[in-house]
C-alpha cells in the first residue's frame, strides 16, 4: 500500500520536516495571536502572573502528551491514561501521608506507571489486541480498582516537602514549569539522538520494513508505553504536589484533553511523524483557550467543543495536507 | 534443453563465484514455481535474470534474499554453503534486495533511511548525526550523486532518488551481492541513465549484480550474462555478447504460442467501448481505443506501462479527469466501479488476492459478489438464488472445491481465477476487461481461461485483455495495442503482431517505430 | 482540482463548528446572580439569627405500602449519595455507621455511582430494591429524576428517607434537611461582608449552574445580599465541576481576571473552597481576599490554622448522616408518623420538623481557627 | 432468536459458532450462579427490569456491531446521546417546539452527528478511531455549551410511556429493541447491504473493486449509529424524566464491551448480531447479578473492564487473523 502511495508522489514537494515546522509555528502564532485578542478584550490576561498560571496550572497535562505523542508516532493510543495518572497521584499521596521517605514518594508513581504501561504495551504488542480495547478495559479497571481501594477517601494533610510545585528555582521558576520544559526538551533529543527514539518513528512509519531492518516493532511498542508510563508519573506527580488536597478519583475527561495536545501537537495520525515539542506548545494552547474562556465570559462548558473542533481541524488539514502532495489523491 | 546448456559457464579465472545456486526447486499449493534453477554471480558481474511474469523470477529472488526457504537446491557464497533462513541471514551473507515496491519511511530523512537499524553511535550509544551525514556524503560521492542532500525527508524524493536511497541502503551494509527487481519499471529515461550509471560503477567496485528487467535493450547495455526462466524452469544462460535480441524473446517466448488455446476468430461487431482522450495523470495520458463484440483487444506493455491504471479508469476506481467513454455508442460518465457495473462492464483485476477476491468469505459468497442485485429481491438476498448462481459458476468454470462453504483462500490460484471471472460473468457483461488473467496459475487452468475466453468472445462479448506475457497477447488477440508509459505506442493487427515486434514496441527499443507504423 | 475543492469544503465545516461552539456561550449574561435556580426565595431578616420554622405546613411525603413491621427488629439499610469518593460523603456515610453502632439493630452499606450522574444513581437503587432492603437513604443527584424509583421503592414496601439533597416530597418519607438554604445563605453573607468590606467585590465558585442545592443557595445569597448588603459587587460566578484541579485553576483566572476589582470568593462545594483558598495563597493575597465557602474541616485546616481563611460555614455532616439514620429508624418503629412535630435522634436530641416532611438538623456550624482542629472528617 | 441462528453458519467463519455457544454457554452457567447468591435475582421481575436499563445500550449496540464488521468503530455515541438528550429538551423548552416534534428533532440531530462521522471518514478518509474521539469531544462539548448544564424537566405524564410505561407486561422500551434487534440481525444476515458490510470487513478493495458501494454502506452505518443514538436518548429522557448534559457519558464502554463479547472481531469482517445479543445481555446480567450478590458498583466497572480485554484476546485467538498492534 505505502508503496503505491510513495510511487504517486510528485517529486521534490513540502518535505515533512517543512510539516513539522509550519505545525510548531503555527501553535506558536495561535498561542500570542489568542494572547493578543483576549489581552484587548481584557488587559489583565497578558500580566505575566496570568500567564505563568495558565502554564503552571496545567504543566502536568503537557508532560503527560509528551507520552501520549510517542505512542500515537508508534501507531497506537491510549485512553487510560487519566485514569492512571489519578492512580498514581493517590498512590504518592498516600506514601507521603503514611511518612515514607520522600524520595521513594517521587519514585513509586513513576516505577508503577511504567509497570502498568509496559504490562499494556505487551498485551498490545505481543497478543496483537488493537490498543483502543486494552486501553478502554484499562481506563475501566484503574477507574474501578482506584474507588474500591480508597473509597475516594480523600488525601490531606500532606507533609510540605511532597509539595514539587511550591519549590521555586531563583524564587520564579517554579518547578513543575521546569520539569514540563526540561522533560520536552529530553524527549526531544531523546527522540532525535537515540537508534529507540527513531525506531518509533520507523514502527510508526512502515513497520514491515522496519521489520526487514532488524528494528523489531512488538519491541518498540513496549518500550514506548514504558515510556508513556513513566511520562504518565511525571505528570501524576505535578498533578498530585499542586494542591494541599489529593481527591483520589480519576481526573474527568483528563484523558481527552492528552490526546487533544497530542495530535494538535502535530502528531499525524497516520502514524510515523511527530513531534513532542509540539504537543507541549498544543496543551498549552488548551489551557490558554480554558483560561481565555473565563476572560472574555464565556462559560467553560465549551472548553469540550472547543477541543473536539481543533482535533478535527488539525487531522483533517494534516491529512489534506499529505493528500496534496500526491497526485491524484 | 540439452544439459550442455545449462552447464554453467564460468566467468572469469578460477576464483569462486560470488553466488552459485544450483538445482533450486520450490512449489506453492497449486503452483510449481521453480524446478531445478542453476546459475552463478561473479564478482563484478552483472547476471540478467529474463522472463515473462510468472516465470519464477521472483520467487527466485526471494529465495536468494533469504525471504522464502527452496524445497531443494543449494547455495553457495564465496564457495561456501549457506542457509538462509531470513532476509538477516541473507544481509548478513552481503547480500541485498532493492524490491520493485521501495522500503523506506518517508517521514524520516535520507541519512535516517540508509542507517536505519546499523546506525553509527557516538559515545553513550546516542546516535550520530554528523559521522551519519558525513557517511551518507561519502556513499554519495562515490556514486557522485549531487542532487540528495542526507538530510532530505524521503517522502518528498522523486522516485528514482528514492531508489537511490535504497541503494545507498545496501551500499552502507556493504552488500557485495546486489539484487534489483525491476529498477527500471517506475524510472524515467534521465532517471534510468543514472541508475545505469551507478551499476557500471558498482560493477567496477567488484560488486555482483542480479538484474532482472524484461527491457530488452538495458540487458544488452548492462549485463554481462543473462539466464532465462520460462514456467518456473530454466531456459539457459548465455553471455550477452553471444546472444541475439531475437534469440532471447524466442527463449522467453519459446514454444508456447503452439502450445496455447488459439482463439477462434469470431464475428466482430458494432463498437462496445470507445474511449476517446481520456486522462488521468499520472499513468493515463490521453489514450483512445475501441473495443468491438466479439472481439479481444490485447493491450501489451511493461510493468508500469499504465495498462493496469488505464483499465481501473475506465472502470471507474480512479475516474478520468478529463476524455470521453462511449459505451454502445453512449456517452456516459463512470464515476464508480458501481456504475461501470451498470453500464456492463466487468474488471478482472490484476491481483486476485486484494482486488479480486474476499478471500475470508466462501465460494458462494465471492460468486454473487458483484451481483448480488440478481440474486436479491427488495435487497433481501434469496439464499437459493444465490445457491444456484454459484452452482452453475462452479459447474460452468469446472472450480475444483469441496464445498460451496469453502473459503476461497484456501483454493488454487487457478480455481480462485475462476471464481473471479464467473463471478463477473454471472453479471452479464457486454464488456470484460482481464487484467493478466493468468498470472500465476499452472498451465492446465492457463488453457481452460484462454479456451473460456474465445468462446465468451465468440458470444458477443468483447474483451480487453492487459496481459505482459506476449505469447498469451499474441495467442488470443485480434488487435494488439502497446502501452509505454502511459501512452499507446503501438498497434498490430493479429497478423502482424509478432514477438519481436511487439515486444520491441513494449521495449522501446528500435522495432518501436516499425510498430507505430504498422 | 478536487480535493482542493474538498479541502475547502472541509476547512469551512470545522470552522462553523468551531464558530458555533464560541458562540452563544457569551449569551450568558444575567441580572441576577448565575447558577441560581429560578424557584422563590425567602431571604432572612438582616439582624435576626436563623429564622424559627416557617408556617407548620401539613405532611407531604410519601407512605410506603406493605411494609412489614419491624419495629425493634433489626433492619439493614442501604445509602446511596450522589457519588461516593468525594470527602463529604464520606463524612456522611461514617455518621450512618456511628449511628448504627449506636443503636445496634441498624446494618448500613453505603454504595454508589464514582460520578455524580443521575441515571447511574437511579440503577443502583433500582438493584437495591430488587436486593431487597428495609430503607433506602438518599442524597438525589436530580429532585425530579430520581422520584421514579423512590416511589417504586415505597411501593414494595421499603421506607425511603433523603438527607443532603431532597427529591419530590412525595417521592420520600422524610427529608433530613441540613440547614434551611437561606440559613445557609445569610451566614455566608454575612461572612463575607465582614471579611471582605461592605462594598467591594466578589465572585464565586461553584459546581455546576444546576446543582440542585447550591443552585438554591446561589438564588438565596443573591437576594439576601440585595436585601441586607445591597452595595457588595458580585462580579462573575464560575463552574467548576467537583474537580479541585479544575476548581484551582477557575479560582486562578478569577484573582488575575479582576486584581483588586475581587475581594471575596465563595467556593459553594467542599471542593471549591479548599481550592479556591490554594488558589488565594498561591496567588499571595492571603488576607487581602477573603474566601468564604461550604466545606469540610480536614481540607481546609492549612488554610484555617494559616489564617487564609477565616471562616468555613457548614453543618457537621457526620451529624446529618448520623440524624438520618435515627429518622429512618424512628419511622420503622412507627415513632415518627406524618403530623410529627420533632424526632428524637440520640445524642442531637430533639430535631424539630420544619414545612412538611422535612427534619432540620439545626443551623449552619461556623468552624474557626479555635474549633476547627476539634473536628476529623 | 431461532431466526437468525442460520446467519451464524452462513454468513461467519465455522470458529464463531463455537465462539458464541461458548459465550452462550458461559452466560448460562454464570446466570444459574448468580442465582444460587440471590433467589431474588432469576425473577421475571428482576429480568424484565434489566431489560428496561439495558436497552439505551443496546440500541447502540445494534449499528455499532455493523460498524465494528466493516473495520471501523464509533467512540462518539455516548455523546450524541448527551448531545441528542439536551436536543429534545432544548427545543422543547427553549425553542417551544411541541414535544413530538422535539422528539423526531433530536433522533435527526442524532442522525446528523453520526452523518457527520461518516462523512469525514468515508471523504477526507479521517481514521475512524481520531475521527469520533473528536467527536467524542465535540459533541459531548455542544451539549454542555448548549445546554449550559442546565437540566429539563417537567415533561407530561404520557411522554414517560416509552421509558416506564409497560406494554404486554414488558417495558415498551423492550419493544423497541426487540423490534431493533430482529430488524438488524435480519438486515446484517439477510440483505445485500449486511453481505456489503462483512465485505467491506474483510476486504475493502475488493469490496470497492466489485462494484459495491462502500463508501455510502459506510456513511450509511455511521449516520444509523447517531440515529440509534437519537432513539436511546429518546428513551433514556424518558426513564429518567429529566434531561442533563452528561447523559449517555462512558456508553461507548459498555456498547463496544457487549459487541465485542459477542464474538465481533475487532478487525472486522466477523460478527453477527446474535453474537452482539448474547454480550449485552451478559454484560447487563453480570452488572445486576454482582450489584445483587453484594459486589459494590466499582468492582463491578473493573470488571467490565476485565471482561472486554479477556474476550477480545478468546475471540481473536480463536480468529485467526493476524494484524499488526494498533
Amino acid at each position: 500500500m505505502s508503496a503505491i502511495v510513495v510511487s504517486r508522489l510528485r517529486p521534490g514537494e513540502g518535505g515533512a520536516l517543512r510539516l513539522f515546522a509550519s505545525q510548531e509555528a503555527l501553535l506558536a502564532f495561535a498561542i500570542i495571536g489568542i494572547a493578543i485578542l483576549v489581552g484587548f478584550y481584557n488587559p489583565r490576561f497578558l500580566a505575566t502572573r496570568n500567564l505563568a498560571d495558565i502554564v503552571l496550572g496545567n504543566a502536568y497535562i503537557s508532560v503527560a502528551a509528551i507520552g501520549m505523542s510517542m505512542v500515537i508516532v508508534s501507531g497506537n493510543i491510549d485512553i487510560s491514561v487519566g485514569s492512571l495518572i489519578g492512580v498514581l497521584a493517590t498512590i504518592s499521596g498516600s506514601l507521603a501521608v503514611a511518612g515514607v521517605p520522600i524520595i521513594l514518594v517521587w519514585l513509586t508513581p513513576l516505577v508503577v506507571g511504567i509497570l502498568v504501561m509496559m504490562l499494556q504495551g505487551a498485551v498490545i504488542a505481543y497478543l496483537r489486541i488493537p490498543a483502543i480495547v486494552v486501553t478502554l478495559g484499562m481506563l475501566s479497571i484503574l477507574k474501578g480498582g482506584l474507588i474500591s481501594v480508597t473509597g475516594g477517601r480523600w488525601i490531606t494533610d500532606l507533609p510540605q516537602s511532597f509539595h514539587l510545585a511550591d519549590i521555586e528555582l531563583f524564587g520564579i521558576l517554579p518547578m513543575p514549569v521546569l520539569i514540563m520544559v526540561a522533560a520536552t526538551i529530553l524527549a526531544a533529543l531523546w527522540m532525535r539522538y537515540s537508534a529507540s527514539g527513531r525506531a518509533i518513528y520507523a514502527t510508526g512509519g512502515n513497520a514491515e520494513a522496519a521489520r526487514l531492518c532488524g528494528v523489531s516493532p512488538q519491541r518498540t511498542v513496549v518500550m514506548v508505553f514504558a515510556l508513556h508510563g513513566l511520562f504518565a508519573g511525571i505528570a501524576a506527580l505535578l498533578f498530585a504536589t499542586q494542591l494541599k488536597v489529593i481527591q483520589s478519583t480519576v481526573p474527568p475527561n483528563l484523558e481527552l484533553t492528552v490526546i487533544t495536545a497530542a495530535v494538535v501537537g502535530g502528531v499525524s495520525i497516520l502514524g510515523g511523524i511527530g513531534t513532542v515539542v509540539g504537543s507541549t506548545l498544543a496543551a498549552v494552547l488548551i489551557a490558554e483557550i480554558a483560561s481565555a474562556l473565563v476572560f472574555i465570559n464565556v462559560s467553560p462548558y465549551w472548553i469540550h467543543a472547543v477541543q473536539g473542533a481543533l482535533i478535527l481541524v488539525t487531522v483533517v488539514a494534516d491529512i489534506l495536507r499529505r493528500r496534496r502532495r500526491q497526485v491524484g489523491g | 534443453m540439452s544439459a550442455a546448456r545449462n552447464a554453467p559457464i564460468r566467468e572469469g579465472g578460477p576464483a569462486a563465484p560470488l553466488l552459485a545456486v544450483a538445482g533450486i526447486e520450490k512449489s506453492f499449493p497449486g503452483v510449481r514455481a521453480l524446478s531445478g534453477v542453476s546459475f552463478e554471480v561473479a564478482p563484478g558481474e552483472v547476471h540478467a535474470l529474463l522472463g515473462e511474469n510468472g516465470a519464477g523470477k521472483s520467487t527466485l529472488i526471494k529465495i536468494i534474499s533469504g525471504v522464502y526457504q527452496p524445497d531443494a537446491g543449494t547455495i553457495h557464497v564465496d564457495g561456501r554453503p549457506l542457509r538462509l533462513d531470513s532476509p538477516d541471514d541473507a544481509r548478513r551473507a552481503g547480500i541485498a534486495t532493492i524490491y520493485q515496491e521501495l522500503l523506506l519511511f518517508r517521514d524520516l530523512t535520507v541519512a535516517e533511511n540508509v542507517f536505519m537499524g546499523h546506525a553509527p553511535r557516538a559515545r553513550g550509544g546516542r546516535l550520530d548525526w554528523k559521522a551519519m551525514a558525513a557517511k551518507t556524503e561519502a556513499l554519495l560521492a562515490t556514486l557522485e550523486i549531487a542532487d540528495l542532500a542526507p538530510s532530505r525527508v524521503v517522502g518528498s524524493l522523486s522516485v528514482g532518488n528514492r531508489q537511490r536511497v535504497e541503494i545507498l541502503r545496501a551500499l552502507s551494509q556493504d552488500a557485495r551481492l546486489l539484487i534489483m527487481d525491476e529498477p527500471t519499471a517506475a524510472l524515467t529515461e534521465y532517471d534510468v541513465t543514472r541508475l545505469f550509471d551507478i551499476v557500471r560503477r558498482l560493477k567496477s567496485r567488484g560488486v555482483g549484480i542480479i538484474y532482472i528487467s524484461h527491457r530488452m535493450d538495458e540487458i544488452f547495455q548492462l549485463a554481462d550474462r543473462v539466464t532465462v526462466l520460462r514456467d518456473g524452469a530454466q531456459v539457459g544462460t548465455r553471455r550477452v555478447v553471444e546472444t541475439s535480441s531475437a534469440e532471447l524473446v524466442q527463449m522467453m517466448v519459446g514454444r508456447q504460442i503452439e502450445s496455447l488455446f488459439p482463439k477462434v476468430a469470431a464475428a466482430v461487431g458494432a463498437p462496445v467501448l470507445e474511449v476517446r482522450d481520456l486522462v488521468r495523470r499520472p499513468m493515463t495520458r490521453s489514450i483512445s481505443l475501441t473495443v468491438r463484440a466479439g472481439e479481444i483487444l490485447g493491450l501489451a506493455g511493461l510493468v508500469g506501462s499504465g495498462r493496469s491504471e488505464l483499465a481501473q479508469t475506465i472502470f471507474g476506481v480512479t475516474p478520468a479527469e478529463s476524455g470521453r467513454i462511449l459505451v454502445s455508442g453512449e456517452s456516459v460518465q463512470i464515476r464508480s466501479p458501481g456504475r461501470a457495473r451498470a453500464l456492463g462492464i466487468a474488471y478482472v483485476p490484476e491481483d486476485r488476492a486484494t482486488q479480486g477476491l474476499v478471500r475470508p468469505m466462501n465460494v458462494r459468497e465471492n460468486f454473487s459478489l458483484a451481483s448480488l442485485a440478481r440474486v436479491a429481491r427488495f435487497g433481501f438476498i434469496d439464499p437459493a438464488a444465490e445457491t444456484r448462481l454459484a452452482e452453475t459458476g462452479v459447474t460452468r468454470f469446472r472450480v475444483r472445491t469441496g464445498s460451496l462453504d469453502q473459503v476461497v483462500g484456501r483454493l488454487s490460484g487457478g480455481n480462485q481465477q475462476k471464481i473471479v471471472l464467473g463471478k463477473w460473468l454471472a453479471n452479464r457483461p457486454k464488456l470484460l476487461i482481464l487484467d493478466e488473467p493468468t498470472r500465476g496459475i499452472d498451465v492446465g487452468a492457463k488453457a481452460e481461461i484462454h479456451r473460456l475466453m474465445s468462446e465468451l468472445a465468440a458470444q458477443g462479448l468483447a474483451i480487453l485483455m492487459i496481459s505482459s506475457e506476449l505469447p498469451e497477447v499474441l495467442g488470443m488477440s485480434d488487435r494488439v495495442l502497446v502501452m509505454r508509459e502511459g501512452r499507446l505506442v503501438a498497434e498490430f493487427s493479429r497478423a502482424a503482431a509478432t514477438a519481436e515486434a511487439v515486444g520491441a514496441a513494449m521495449m522501446g527499443s528500435q522495432g518501436a517505430d516499425a510498430g507505430r507504423a504498422a | 482540482m478536487k480535493q482542493s475543492m474538498k479541502h475547502r469544503m472541509v476547512k469551512t465545516a470545522a470552522l462553523v463548528i468551531l464558530g458555533v461552539a464560541m458562540a452563544g456561550g457569551s449569551a450568558v449574561a444575567a441580572d441576577k446572580w448565575d447558577g441560581g435556580d429560578d424557584l422563590p426565595t425567602s431571604p432572612l431578616a438582616c439582624d435576626a439569627g436563623p429564622a424559627a420554622a416557617a408556617a407548620a405546613k401539613p405532611y407531604d411525603g410519601g407512605q410506603t405500602t406493605g411494609a412489614p413491621n419491624k419495629a425493634g427488629k433489626p433492619i439493614t439499610l442501604v445509602d446511596v449519595p450522589k457519588l461516593i469518593g468525594i470527602g463529604y460523603f464520606n463524612a456522611t456515610s461514617k455518621g450512618m455507621r456511628d449511628a448504627a453502632k449506636e443503636i445496634g439493630n441498624v446494618k448500613v452499606t453505603t454504595d454508589g455511582p464514582t460520578e455524580a450522574k443521575i441515571d447511574e444513581q437511579i440503577k443502583f437503587i433500582d438493584n437495591y430494591i430488587t436486593r431487597g432492603v428495609d430503607g433506602i437513604l438518599f442524597a438525589a443527584n436530580d429532585p425530579v429524576a430520581i422520584a421514579p424509583v423512590l416511589k417504586k421503592a415505597l411501593s414494595k414496601g421499603i421506607h425511603v428517607v433523603g438527607y443532603d439533597a431532597n427529591s419530590q416530597p412525595d417521592a420520600r418519607q422524610w427529608f433530613v434537611n441540613q440547614a434551611q438554604f437561606n440559613g445557609i445563605a445569610k451566614a455566608m453573607v454575612d461572612a463575607m461582608a465582614k471579611e471582605a468590606g461592605e462594598d467591594k467585590g466578589f465572585a464565586i465558585v461553584t459546581s455546576t449552574f444546576t446543582t440542585p442545592n447550591q443552585a438554591r443557595w446561589i438564588a438565596e445569597m443573591s437576594t439576601y445580599a440585595a436585601k441586607c448588603h445591597p452595595k457588595l459587587k458580585w462580579l462573575e460566578t464560575v463552574e467548576a465541576q467537583e474537580d479541585n484541579v479544575l476548581s484551582f485553576n477557575q479560582a486562578t483566572t478569577l484573582i488575575n481576571k479582576y486584581g483588586d476589582k475581587l475581594s471575596g470568593l465563595f467556593g459553594m462545594t467542599s471542593v471549591a473552597t479548599p481550592a479556591s483558598a490554594e488558589a488565594v495563597t498561591k496567588a499571595g493575597q492571603c488576607g487581602k481576599l477573603a474566601v468564604v465557602g461550604l466545606a469540610t474541616p480536614n481540607a481546609m485546616k492549612p488554610y484555617v490554622n494559616g489564617g487564609c481563611v477565616k471562616s468555613v460555614v457548614l453543618w457537621n455532616p457526620v451529624d446529618l448522616g448520623y440524624a438520618a439514620t435515627h429518622v429512618i429508624r424512628a419511622v420503622v418503629d412507627g415513632k415518627l408518623k406524618p403530623g410529627a412535630t420533632s424526632v428524637d435522634a440520640g445524642k442531637l436530641g430533639k430535631l424539630n420538623v420544619i414545612n412538611g416532611s422535612e427534619i432540620l438538623l439545626g443551623s449552619p456550624f461556623i468552624f474557626t481557627k479555635d474549633n476547627i482542629k476539634d473536628f476529623d472528617f | 432468536m431461532a431466526v437468525l441462528a442460520p446467519e451464524v453458519r452462513s454468513a461467519a467463519p465455522r470458529w464463531l459458532i463455537r465462539h458464541e455457544t461458548l459465550l452462550a454457554a458461559i452466560l448460562v452457567v454464570a446466570l444459574a450462579i448468580l442465582g444460587l447468591f440471590n433467589e431474588r435475582f432469576l425473577t421475571i421481575d428482576n429480568l424484565l427490569n434489566q431489560g428496561r436499563l439495558m436497552t439505551e445500550v443496546g440500541l447502540l449496540a445494534l449499528p455499532m456491531t455493523f460498524i465494528i464488521i466493516t473495520g471501523g468503530i464509533d467512540l462518539s455515541v455516548g455523546s450524541i446521546v448527551g448531545l441528542c438528550a439536551i436536543m429534545l429538551g432544548y427545543s422543547w423548552k427553549n425553542l417551544g417546539f411541541p414535544l413530538p416534534l422535539a422528539i423526531a428533532f433530536a433522533i435527526g440531530v442524532g442522525g446528523v452527528a453520526g452523518f457527520v462521522n461518516g462523512l469525514l471518514i468515508t471523504r477526507v478518509r479521517v481514521p475512524p478511531l481520531i475521527m469520533t474521539i473528536a467527536t467524542l469531544a465535540l459533541y459531548r462539548g455542544l451539549a454542555e455549551g448548549i445546554s449550559q448544564a442546565r437540566s429539563v424537566r417537567n415533561y407530561p405524564e404520557w411522554f414517560f410511556f416509552t421509558g416506564q410505561g409497560e406494554w404486554l407486561g414488558v417495558p415498551v422500551q423492550l419493544w423497541i429493541l426487540l423490534v431493533g434487534i430482529i430488524v438488524a440481525g435480519i438486515a446484517l444476515d439477510r440483505t445485500t447491504f449486511g453481505r456489503t458490510l462483512y465485505a467491506i470487513g474483510n476486504n475493502e478493495t475488493a469490496a470497492r473493486f466489485s462494484g459495491l458501494p462502500v463508501d455510502r454502506a459506510k456513511l450509511v452505518v455511521y449516520t444509523l449509529s447517531g440515529l440509534a443514538a437519537g432513539l436511546s436518548a429518546w428513551v433514556l429522557v424518558s426513564r429518567v424524566t429529566t434531561t442533563r448534559s452528561d447523559m449517555g457519558s462512558g456508553y461507548e464502554l459498555d456498547v463496544i464491551a457487549a459487541v465485542v463479547l459477542g464474538g465481533t472481531s475487532i478487525f472486522g469482517g466477523v460478527g453477527t448480531i446474535w453474537g452482539t445479543v448474547v454480550g449485552l445481555v451478559m454484560i447487563q446480567l453480570l452488572k445486576n447479578g454482582l450489584a445483587l450478590t453484594g459486589v459494590k458498583g466499582d468492582a463491578t466497572i473493573m470488571v467490565i473492564g476485565a471482561v472486554l480485554i479477556v474476550s477480545t484476546l478468546i475471540a481473536s485467538s480463536l480468529h485467526g487473523r493476524r494484524e499488526v498492534a494498533g
